[in-house]
């Protein structure tokens, strides 16, 4: 193939008087004819047509083709219907270019139609010499280890591990700790509906029943290789190492309620936290009849900026589960915004207030003040100080990430955001994906996260992992980064470059590689290689610069 | 057991749709995807950009779109309606109206060319009102499919028996008179609804103004008003005068939290407002911004770093308190009535431009495809979903995902997609 | 005649390529000097790619990518940002800068697309034809623009660019954080060393030249070129041409 | 300092039990006509939250806002999102003040005065009979003055509101 005669075809179409009303195309098309490597050029009315696409096919055969040019619409519109076509005729689709000479030319020139003819003949030329150097490429196929890798037990790991092995996959659930479960098994009761928190757990046996899946408990990662279809993973239990392989990983491992330890005089007696509280709710071992909830304790200040998500929910909860064992209570919140959106949240909202659950703002400036029996609080609604009498105060703690999410991102060389969260692919359009291909997350360990935002996202994850799992083969696209051996020196510059981390050093041979099947061929690392050493396949320094030439040098 | 068992019928093309729709392709599930409109993109479509990354709305949904239109297990089926269902989990019978768009699809190329000579003037819908199409369109320029359509109740050949100049510049001969709405059957084994949302009319509350004062407006006719593909080419001028506005008030929870409108919370508002703040900032330094709201929502991921990014870099001034009246002055500006609760007394202050958070809303017809479908509404009228599972309805087999089953921003509703489809996916798999 | 530039534009395929089609989709005219290559990502648009432009005659260069924090391979334009930055620094030493722009253009931004090229082919036009078109000029330009692609193509000045990020976020080896202040004022003087440097190269690529003659050709104190010439030797770049009268010449020994 | 009392909370709450359902939005005082003309000496939203607060003391001692200003056109109560009745609200805390013998504005004192001598709180102008003519509206009915009075009496009215202003 290298060393076979290039041989181009250009076709130019008219796309009816789109092109051809404006630019001069039969003048173009002769222009093309004398062009390097250009062995056949033609005009015709739409070159998608079926007429159109025939010729090209045709064409290819009689001139024996082997680069095919087209100069038409927008090759983010037309690329792969004329890819496609040159596949059919036996032509490697990575031997066709396109030149776009109506959005680009004949659309935005309408009224300089001589120059946008000139244009277009440069336009054509360029991608003539770019396509003289074109090189045929094959799409990369890796195949799939048909089974998932869930880490964490908790609900969102519970649920996606389930749907998963519904779906017909094998599935591997490691817990770290000795119960499946996780931070429900600390709940009392569960919002919206006030159910036992028992009652969501029941998933637990569905899960420990189920033939695909198979649970490690107590179970510790202590390594994580390979890539998207390909994962190896190394667990410790007891001292014993299993190694598990998996096509996708799931990453589940929830988040932790922040200690309340150190803040608001907390004593674990009558100052307690919110999770103290559903401990004793669940023991039925509430007593106070002034029972005082303090929001936003150790977040949205300088140290933790954010917002926990799931607190005022869950202290309208308790709050109203104390007012519904003793009526005569008085339970107040002092919040700074109540955080319930939607519909059913909202409605519990009114709910709480309906119950006679009393609502105070605060500002962070001036938060509440303790003393003995009471509680000072500057009433931002009011302008001034009130207080409260209580005898139990509890403290809205709020989640935070684990301490060994820094570990766990490590391994998987994914990223963590600011606050230790992991931090997805993409804030809008790919909220459970990570960059690397293969890993999702879900759950609080995307973010804190409640019970149907939980059970939301694994099943979101389990439905992007699936996309993985149901194939024999992964095929990727063939247009990516190539390492020169022989010029790489191994800085390693590009490892940290790639946004993807498709590019690593193999510590057998030593060498920095690109894994293509990562790869995305965006080419950042190989304009930014202080060595040059790396090759954009499709885009190659080379292709570009003979375009660039041959657009400058000719007078 | 149907033929077509390891299909999926998906109804409505918006984000959640399309990324439910996508998803389940992948998985090798055939896929029907039905749309309403003549293009897919829904609301998503029509913003400018999307919070919290500020990311070009367009940008980012086309690929999809793109996507969406090209995959072989795709089926895309445009202006199309469902009309009546029948059967079980695993195996549905659906019946579709697919209207009849008087172009042939494959033959248009989107040239424009019947577009300019169309005399008819109708105004667009995509561009909230703001700006007329013709009678022969494409709902927006960068739209998928990328063809035109040729709206019945507003062309001249059909509303007049005359015209037909579509047909005579058309070189592609694309345009069809003849052709006729059809039904077209389908065989699925699981439904998955992502209908989407309407828009509150905030002419309810009157005391608004919108609707009497011309520098009122919604904050979707926002978005295209600062579109860089919108009907001022992304210049923002307010509607009297075409002045560029320099103080701009945003008003949340307009028709939400609201016993006799919404009683829910949107969920979005507190956000999208402050990125249109934001947006319009960036177009101009010198603007100022006030932001009135009763309970800042912002719990999403980076949304507290966002709002406080709103009020320290983008001169984003947050006022607690709802506003209940705006008053006009003769030149036309605004005039808030508010509380200012540091001193209990009431302000009126005016601005140049007043953009109306309004409730997201169910979809009019919602209770129409609910008995069609058989599934129930809240009470809101929203498609209920479980507590715990929100993208189960309340039939087996039939899932949801979006803004219709609740106010929902892209992220969740791209989380919601993906994971009504995992559940469909459960059912048409199932051995 | 008038003055006719050729603008070479770099647009990335998913936002500013989709911005120029939509200018087309929009109808809205624009001059036609343009001529555009795509690449996927403006994170793909080497510098070396804009000096061999100019040095090839182009007028003026424009990169397009998507806006900061939109783009589609996450952190590609950030890396765009960098080098173009860098390459803007280098061309300002022989007044070219000016005919480089790096914008961002989003799918949505058809009238930006149109405008910007509009500006810019504006700018270029009253900036006049690349110098390297005059005669008298010709020579000195030349040499200046193979200077900057030699600095643009050596392992020293990209290596610096390539790790800027990671050395003012995560650190170097000795886990030190480099504030962008002290990168930047680090990475001036590299720029402006390496510069002379290859000056100094592609002067005595031919013929070998004592240190004050170099000197005098380039403008700069001897014991400056001094200096660069036991770096240059330490590369292995530089060796003694000959000793005329217990003067040394130097001489390139520089392959490619 | 302020010390929140729930009886006297739940006390207004027994009379009027929308109050729970208030969240601050401001509704109320952007809306409300005398808020804006009284700078804030009068601010319904602000009695809310004392109400719900149950500040006993500056409710019905201090009276501050200043609940007599209310001109009882029922614009908040129309406009209120949670359907709070406000002017209830009010109602019942004016009720109280009067229960307890706090001062009120002298101005009531004189419209329950004329409530007692001729039924009604405002009697009709000339101007406004005229223009009722005008207009053909039918005559306004006139109540049974004997009768009010005799009920006045028997409920101890004149003695409740303290119409002399003796204690």
């Amino acid at each position: 193939m290298v060393d076979e005669e290039v041989k181009i075809g250009v076709f130019i179409c008219h796309c009816g008087t789109n092109i051809g009303g404006i630019l001069d195309v039969p003048n173009i098309t002769e222009y093309a004819k004398t062009l390097p490597h250009v062995v056949y050029a033609a005009d015709n009315l739409y070159t998608c047509s079926e007429v159109g696409l025939t010729q090209i096919r045709e064409n290819i055969k009689e001139h024996n083709l082997n680069r095919v040019i087209v100069a038409s619409c927008s090759p983010r519109t037309h690329e792969p219907l004329f890819r496609a076509t040159c596949f059919e005729a036996g032509l490697n689709p990575y031997l066709f270019e396109m030149v776009n000479i109506r959005d680009q030319d004949s659309w935005v020139h309408m009224k300089e139609p001589e120059r946008g003819t000139e244009k277009a003949k440069d336009l054509i030329r360029m991608g003539v010499y770019k396509a003289a150097l074109l090189e045929p490429l094959e799409k990369i196929k890796v195949s799939i280890i048909p089974s998932a890798l869930v880490i964490g037990g908790g609900i969102s790991g519970m649920n996606a591990a389930l749907n998963l092995a519904n779906r017909g996959f094998e599935v591997n659930l490691i817990e770290k700790e000795p119960h499946l479960g996780g931070l429900i098994r600390s709940l009392n009761k569960t919002y919206p509906t006030n159910e036992d928190a028992s009652k969501l757990l029941e998933i637990t046996n569905l899960v420990e029943e189920n033939k695909k899946i198979k649970v490690f408990k107590s179970a510790i990662i202590e390594n994580i290789d390979g890539f998207v279809g390909n994962y190896k993973t190394t667990i410790v239990q007891n001292e014993n190492l299993t190694k598990i392989e998996s096509g996708i990983i799931i990453v589940a491992t929830g988040a932790s309620p922040l200690s309340p330890e150190g803040y608001y005089s907390y004593n674990g007696k009558d100052i307690i936290s919110q999770m103290e509280l559903e401990h004793l709710l669940k023991n039925n071992s509430v007593y106070a009849n002034n029972v005082i909830m303090i929001q936003c304790v150790g977040c949205r200040n300088e140290e933790r900026k954010y917002c926990s998500n799931i607190c005022c929910m869950g202290a309208l909860k308790n709050a109203m589960l104390i007012k519904e064992k003793n009526p005569d209570a008085h339970v107040s919140i002092i919040f700074r915004d109540i955080q319930t959106k939607g519909t059913t949240y909202e409605a519990y909202y009114r709910k709480a207030r309906e119950k006679g659950i009393l609502f105070i703002k605060y500002l962070p400036e001036k938060p509440p003040v303790i003393k003995k029996d009471h509680i000072q609080v500057y009433n931002e609604f009011l302008n001034h100080e009130i207080s409260i009498s209580y005898d139990l105060i509890v403290l809205s703690m709020p989640l935070i990430a684990n301490d060994d999410s820094e570990t766990l991102a490590k391994m998987l060389k994914v990223p963590l955001e600011v606050n230790g969260f992991f931090l997805e692919a993409h804030v809008k359009l790919r909220p459970v994906d990570f960059a690397t291909d293969g890993i999702y997350v879900c759950g609080s360990a995307h973010w804190p996260a409640d019970i149907s935002e939980c059970i939301s996202q694994s099943n979101a994850a389990a439905s992007r992992a699936s996309t993985i799992l149901s194939k024999d083969m992964l095929e990727v696209e063939g247009s990516t980064a190539e390492i020169n051996e022989d010029l790489c020196v191994g800085c390693e510059a590009c490892i940290k470059l790639c946004p993807y981390s498709a590019i690593s050093k193999d510590e057998e041979t030593d060498t920095v590689i690109v894994n293509k099947v990562i790869c995305k061929g965006c080419g950042v690392c190989g304009a930014s290689c202080p060595h040059q050493a790396i090759t954009i396949h499709h885009f190659t320094g080379d292709q570009i610069l003979s375009a660039i030439v041959t657009y400058g040098g000719e007078e | 057991m149907g033929t077509n068992k390891k299909s999926v019928m998906v109804i409505g093309g918006g984000i959640a749709g399309i990324q439910a729709s996508l998803d389940l392709a992948e998985q090798g599930i055939e896929v029907k995807l039905i749309e309403k409109n003549a293009c897919i993109g829904g609301r998503m479509a029509q913003l400018d950009k999307t919070f919290p990354t500020n990311d070009c709305s367009i940008c980012i949904l086309a690929p999809k779109l793109a996507e969406c239109f090209r995959h072989p297990s795709i089926q895309l089926y445009t202006l199309s309606e469902v009309k009546d269902i029948s059967g079980e989990a695993g195996n549905f019978k659906v019946k579709i109206l697919k209207k009849a768009r008087y172009v042939k699809e494959e033959e248009c190329i989107n040239c424009g060319t019947c577009i300019e000579k169309c005399p008819m003037r109708v105004d667009d819908e995509f561009d909230m009102l703001l700006r007329k199409r013709r009678a022969i369109y494409i709902d927006y320029v960068q739209g998928v499919p990328s063809i035109v359509t040729i709206d019945r109740d507003n062309c001249l050949f059909f509303t007049k028996g005359a015209c037909r100049i579509c047909e005579k510049v058309c070189e592609r001969e694309a345009i069809d008179f003849e052709q006729q709405d059809e039904e077209v059957e389908l065989n699925v084994g699981s439904i998955i609804v992502a209908t989407g949302y309407d828009i509150f009319n905030p002419e309810y509350i009157e005391t608004l103004g919108y609707g009497r004062f011309p520098n009122v407006v919604t904050a979707l006719e926002f978005e295209r008003l600062i579109c860089a593909s919108g009907p001022l080419g992304g210049h923002l001028l307010r509607p009297s005068d075409k002045a560029e506005p320099k103080k701009l008030a945003f008003i949340n929870c307009v028709g939400s939290r609201d016993i006799k409108n919404n009683p829910y919370c949107s969920s979005c508002c507190c956000m999208y407002t402050t990125k249109e703040a934001m947006i319009a900032y960036e177009h101009d330094n010198e603007l100022e911004t006030s932001i009135f709201y009763i309970d800042l929502r912002a719990a999403g991921k980076g949304f507290r770093d966002y709002i406080e990014r709103g009020h320290n870099e983008y001169a984003i001034n947050y006022i607690k308190g709802k506003v209940a009246k705006i008053l006009q002055d003769e030149a036309n500006n605004p005039v808030i009535v508010y509380e200012d609760i540091n001193t209990s007394k009431v302000k009126q202050i005016k601005f140049d431009l007043v953009i109306l958070a309004t409730s997201m809303v169910p979809k009019k017809d919602a209770s129409k495809l609910s008995n069609i479908l058989g599934v129930e509404l809240d009470e809101y009228n929203f498609f209920k979903g479980g507590f715990y599972h929100p993208q189960k309805s309340s039939k087996e087999g039939i899932f949801l995902c979006g803004a219709c089953r609740e106010p929902m921003d892209i992220p969740n509703s791209v989380i919601d997609g993906s994971g009504a489809a995992a559940k469909a996916a459960e059912i048409v798999m199932r051995e | 005649m008038t003055f006719e530039p050729k603008i070479l534009g770099f647009l990335c395929n998913w936002c500013s390529y989709a911005g120029a089609d939509l200018a087309g989709v929009s109808r809205i005219q624009y001059p036609t000097n343009i001529r555009v290559i795509r690449v996927m990502c403006s994170g793909r648009v080497d510098p070396v790619f804009i000096a061999e432009a100019f040095i090839e005659g182009i007028d003026g260069v424009i990169i397009l990518g998507c806006h900061l924090g939109d783009c589609h391979y996450i952190s590609g334009n950030y890396e765009t940002e960098l080098k173009m930055k860098m390459l803007s620094k280098l061309l300002n030493f022989i007044d070219f800068s000016d005919r480089i722009r790096l914008d961002w253009v989003s799918a949505a931004e058809g009238n930006r697309f149109a405008q910007i090229v509009g500006e810019f082919t504006e700018h270029i036009r009253k900036l006049g034809p690349n110098p390297l078109k005059e005669k008298k000029k010709k020579i000195e330009i030349l040499d200046n623009l193979n200077t900057i692609k030699a600095v643009l193509s050596d392992r020293r000045l990209r290596g610096l660019v390539a790790r800027q990020r990671e050395l003012t976020t995560e650190g170097n080896v000795y886990n030190k954080v480099i504030s962008s202040e002290e990168f930047e004022k680090f990475f001036d003087d590299a720029i402006l060393n390496e510069l002379l440097r290859h000056k100094i190269m592609i002067k005595i690529r031919e013929k070998g030249k004592s240190v004050p003659n170099i000197a005098k050709e380039i403008g700069i104190e001897p014991y400056k070129v001094l200096q660069h010439i036991v770096t240059l030797r330490a590369r292995g770049w530089v060796d003694v041409d000959e000793i005329n009268e217990e003067i040394p010449t130097f001489i390139s020994i520089k392959e490619g | 300092m302020q010390m929140v009392n729930f009886d006297f909370k739940n006390e207004i709450i027994k009379e009027d039990f929308s109050l729970n359902y208030c969240y601050q939005c401001g509704t109320c005082s952007s809306i409300c006509p005398v808020a804006f003309a009284s700078e804030g000496e009068y601010n319904p939203r602000k009695i809310i939250e004392e109400s719900l607060m149950g500040l006993k003391s500056l409710l019905i001692k201090e009276q501050k806002p200043n609940i007599w200003l209310c001109s009882t056109c029922q614009m908040c109560v129309e406009e209120c999102p949670q359907e709070v009745f406000l002017t209830g609200i009010f109602e019942s805390l004016k009720n109280k003040i009067v229960q307890t013998g706090e001062k009120y504005p002298e101005a009531f004192k004189v419209q329950a005065k004329a409530i007692i001598d001729n039924g009604v709180a405002i009697s009709l102008s000339p101007p406004i009979i005229r223009r009722r003519k005008e207009l053909k509206l039918p005559n306004v009915e006139s109540a049974d003055r004997i009768e009010l009075k005799n009920l006045l009496k028997a409920t101890n009215f004149e003695k409740k509101i303290n119409i002399n202003g003796d204690r």
